[in-house]
């Protein structure tokens, strides 16, 4: 890591950020991975109601040990909790509620995502091609895709110009957060709009393929 | 997309805000699953040139069809309108559109429109008139009719409950378009017969959920 | 009438002979008219279930005066009641069992029915326009199509070469019943399958516009 | 359509005249709503050539995962594979054919087969591989997909309580696709994990009804 923390802490610090974006109120649809952390860290008064593509709108905490079902599992398979007021429904509605721009924000990971907006996060082809589930769903209908991903991985960097693995989705990203940076996608390309504490503006660029410019004044991350 | 807790309001309030202009869906089909309340507020309020989609325009003195009576409404889309005999007289005299849709159809279109759908492809009408005028695909062999999505402005539905985030439960048959037109809409007002607290409605048992819904309305009958 | 029974007579006669048409567990979709008497006349023992398309299935009897509810109603507005092992749904579901093939007979009434199995029963240009309703999704959807209609109306027959008001359907009927005769629509044209007791082919070739087959031996309709 | 009682069969008895080379649909999202004891006949049964649609393919030591690593199953028509190694060699060594499916157009593509549409026309997968070889239409000004829709020969569901007349209830979101592929096959075959009275299950509660049901399995865990 270019900034001396785990590979954990920097997972946790881009969940918790991506935590504050919420309003009271907002729907949301967290994704595998990293998006998963999210829901762990929304702030004291803020009411985010999650939905799970399985079926399910208000899904709680993970289940105790003993108290869990597989009649209520989030996206990952987890044995989760549902809150009062949540509901349950078949998967054609669940996706009606996605592609019908009745999700405020989706979070998902990515393999690699571009100065476009491009996400790709679905398969490598002839080695790993887990499917792209409900991703595709999610990138099309929800009101607002925020990617969450580590900001290089074994040095290379996720943020790229061009997607060259097959897409999930085309200009689908509205904001990209890692653990070094809050990029927006603009129909210019990529705007920085937060640069986390330890790094400056010209070593974001030497792990950041795409150009990008730098909103003014820039904010310092909150971590 | 809206607050944790759906704001209750009266009638008035609730519809105060729709145009002159708008399209609104009502839900119901004849008497049953009707938002009453919502239309005497309509009726009070007095907007003009509204197209009105809906299974049926009801009765000239029964909910909805009302509004035709009224003279609030330019265009009606609807499956059935033998049931006003406003509704037939106007259409007849030239002073009312109506456009014409089969119940399944109409269905579909209302959903397509709530689920981001580009439209529906049905077998429903071939041969008809309700096939003119529109794009007929053939898919393996066999012929559809592309009939388009259906949005409005504002949604009017009916429920038996309703918990302080939106989460609505009907009951009998007075479902029927309620829960397709909760996607379908802007602005979702539903019409519930009782209110009650969060956690009262099970999750299995919640028909529309409340991220879908905008405005609760108490029924006055 | 041809034969000296009342309208009420006939009509109840035709919705007596349909209801002898089903097998147990027959998914069945009454029209309004005609159609709606047939439930009353379901022979004992066998068990029919009718579907109404604002959204029921197990529609039962009407409802007594102090008990319906404008929560349970028919098709045609009346409060009816729900038998055990019923179910209610949304409009969607409702067009999706008729559409995809799942309900097995709907009876209708006829403005007009032809030799082609082409109906018409929902508008009258300038005149009477009721709308389609659910009837052009049901003879679209549903697996057989019975016509049940007066013979005649004002001396004029029902049943026409080819029909002349707008069609609710086209080749969608398999069969018409009226209260002189059973036909089967075949694609030679009609065949004739029963004659009532009270008339002979060459009467009953007078009150039906186009040629028939007869069907060899062919039955005496029971009244 | 069938029996006003439907009949409850062992899983052997269930699932004994699945053909090779047969279609089925499988119900179930990752762990939950997977009919588990209609899997283990069928892995008893030995019947080979499947085509499986499902959502998942689970993991090849759970569900109707097993089917394929078994060998019993040709091709898969999935939104996800990712949790079953087998699949995902089968696939990477050319042994397995699998259909990518964005989840929500499985959904709709299921609903579509079973519902008598001719198709779907979404926005899910522009500009992506799940656009390649699909007739693609502008409407209003907006692009869709085409997507056919899906049927199968069997489908076997799996719910919380059936009563005698076949009518479903689920629990929980283990409903997931089961309700859609009830209208979708020939033969639907339920396994449940109570077996109640008819009138027991609320009409107002019924999930998939009966009428679509055409045998009914107990689950053995």
């Amino acid at each position: 890591m270019l900034i001396g923390i785990s590979e954990v802490e920097a997972k946790v610090r881009i969940a918790k950020r991506i935590a504050r974006e919420f309003k009271d109120g907002d729907v949301v649809n967290l994704g595998i991975g990293i998006p998963s952390l999210v829901s762990d860290y929304i702030p004291e008064g803020v009411r985010v109601i999650f939905h799970t593509e399985n079926g399910m709108l208000g899904a709680g905490p993970k289940a105790r040990e003993d108290e869990g079902t597989p009649d209520i599992i989030g996206a990952g398979g987890v044995k989760i909790t549902v809150l009062p007021g949540g509901s349950f429904f078949s998967s054609d509605i669940s996706f009606g509620l996605i592609r019908g721009g009745h999700i405020d924000v989706t979070v998902l990971g990515a393999l690699e995502v571009d100065e476009e907006g491009n996400l790709a996060n679905w398969m490598i082809p002839g080695k790993l091609i887990p499917g792209m589930g409900g991703a595709m769903d999610l990138v099309t209908g929800a009101r607002k895709v925020f990617v969450a991903t580590l900001h290089t991985v074994k040095g290379r960097p996720k943020i790229v110009k061009r997607c060259s693995l097959p897409l999930t989705g085309k200009r689908v990203v509205n904001k990209i957060f890692t653990e070094l940076a809050v990029f927006e996608v603009t129909p210019e390309g990529l705007l920085l709009k937060e640069i986390a504490p330890e790094v400056d503006v010209s070593s974001l660029k030497r792990v950041t393929e795409p150009d990008f410019k730098i909103e003014e004044p820039l904010k310092i991350m909150e971590v | 997309m809206g607050s944790f807790f759906k704001p209750v309001m009266s009638p008035e309030e609730a519809v105060k805000d729709i145009p002159d202009g708008a399209t609104i869906m009502v839900g119901g089909f004849n008497i049953g699953g009707v938002p009453y309340t919502l239309i005497e507020a309509l009726l009070q309020h007095g907007v003009k040139d509204l197209t009105l989609i809906c299974n049926d325009t009801a009765y000239e003195d029964v909910g909805h069809g009302k509004l035709i009576a009224n003279g609030q409404v330019k265009k009606v889309i609807a499956s059935h309108i033998g049931l006003n005999k406003v509704t037939q007289k106007l259409y007849n005299e030239g002073k009312l559109d109506v456009e014409f849709v089969p119940q399944g159809t109409l269905a579909e279109r209302i959903r397509a429109g709530g689920f981001g759908l580009g439209g529906v492809l049905t077998p429903t009408g071939l041969g008809t008139l309700a096939e003119e005028g529109k794009q007929v695909l053939e898919i393996n062999g066999k012929r559809y009719i592309l009939e388009l999505p259906l949005r409005a402005d504002f949604a009017l539905i009916k429920a038996k409950k309703a918990d302080r985030m939106g989460n609505l439960y009907y009951w009998g048959n007075a479902r029927n378009f309620n829960p397709l037109m909760a996607f379908a809409a802007d602005v979702v007002i539903a019409e519930v017969e009782e209110l009650v607290e969060v956690g009262e409605i099970d999750p299995n048992d919640v028909h529309t959920p409340g991220i879908l819904v905008d405005r609760i309305v108490l029924s006055r009958r």
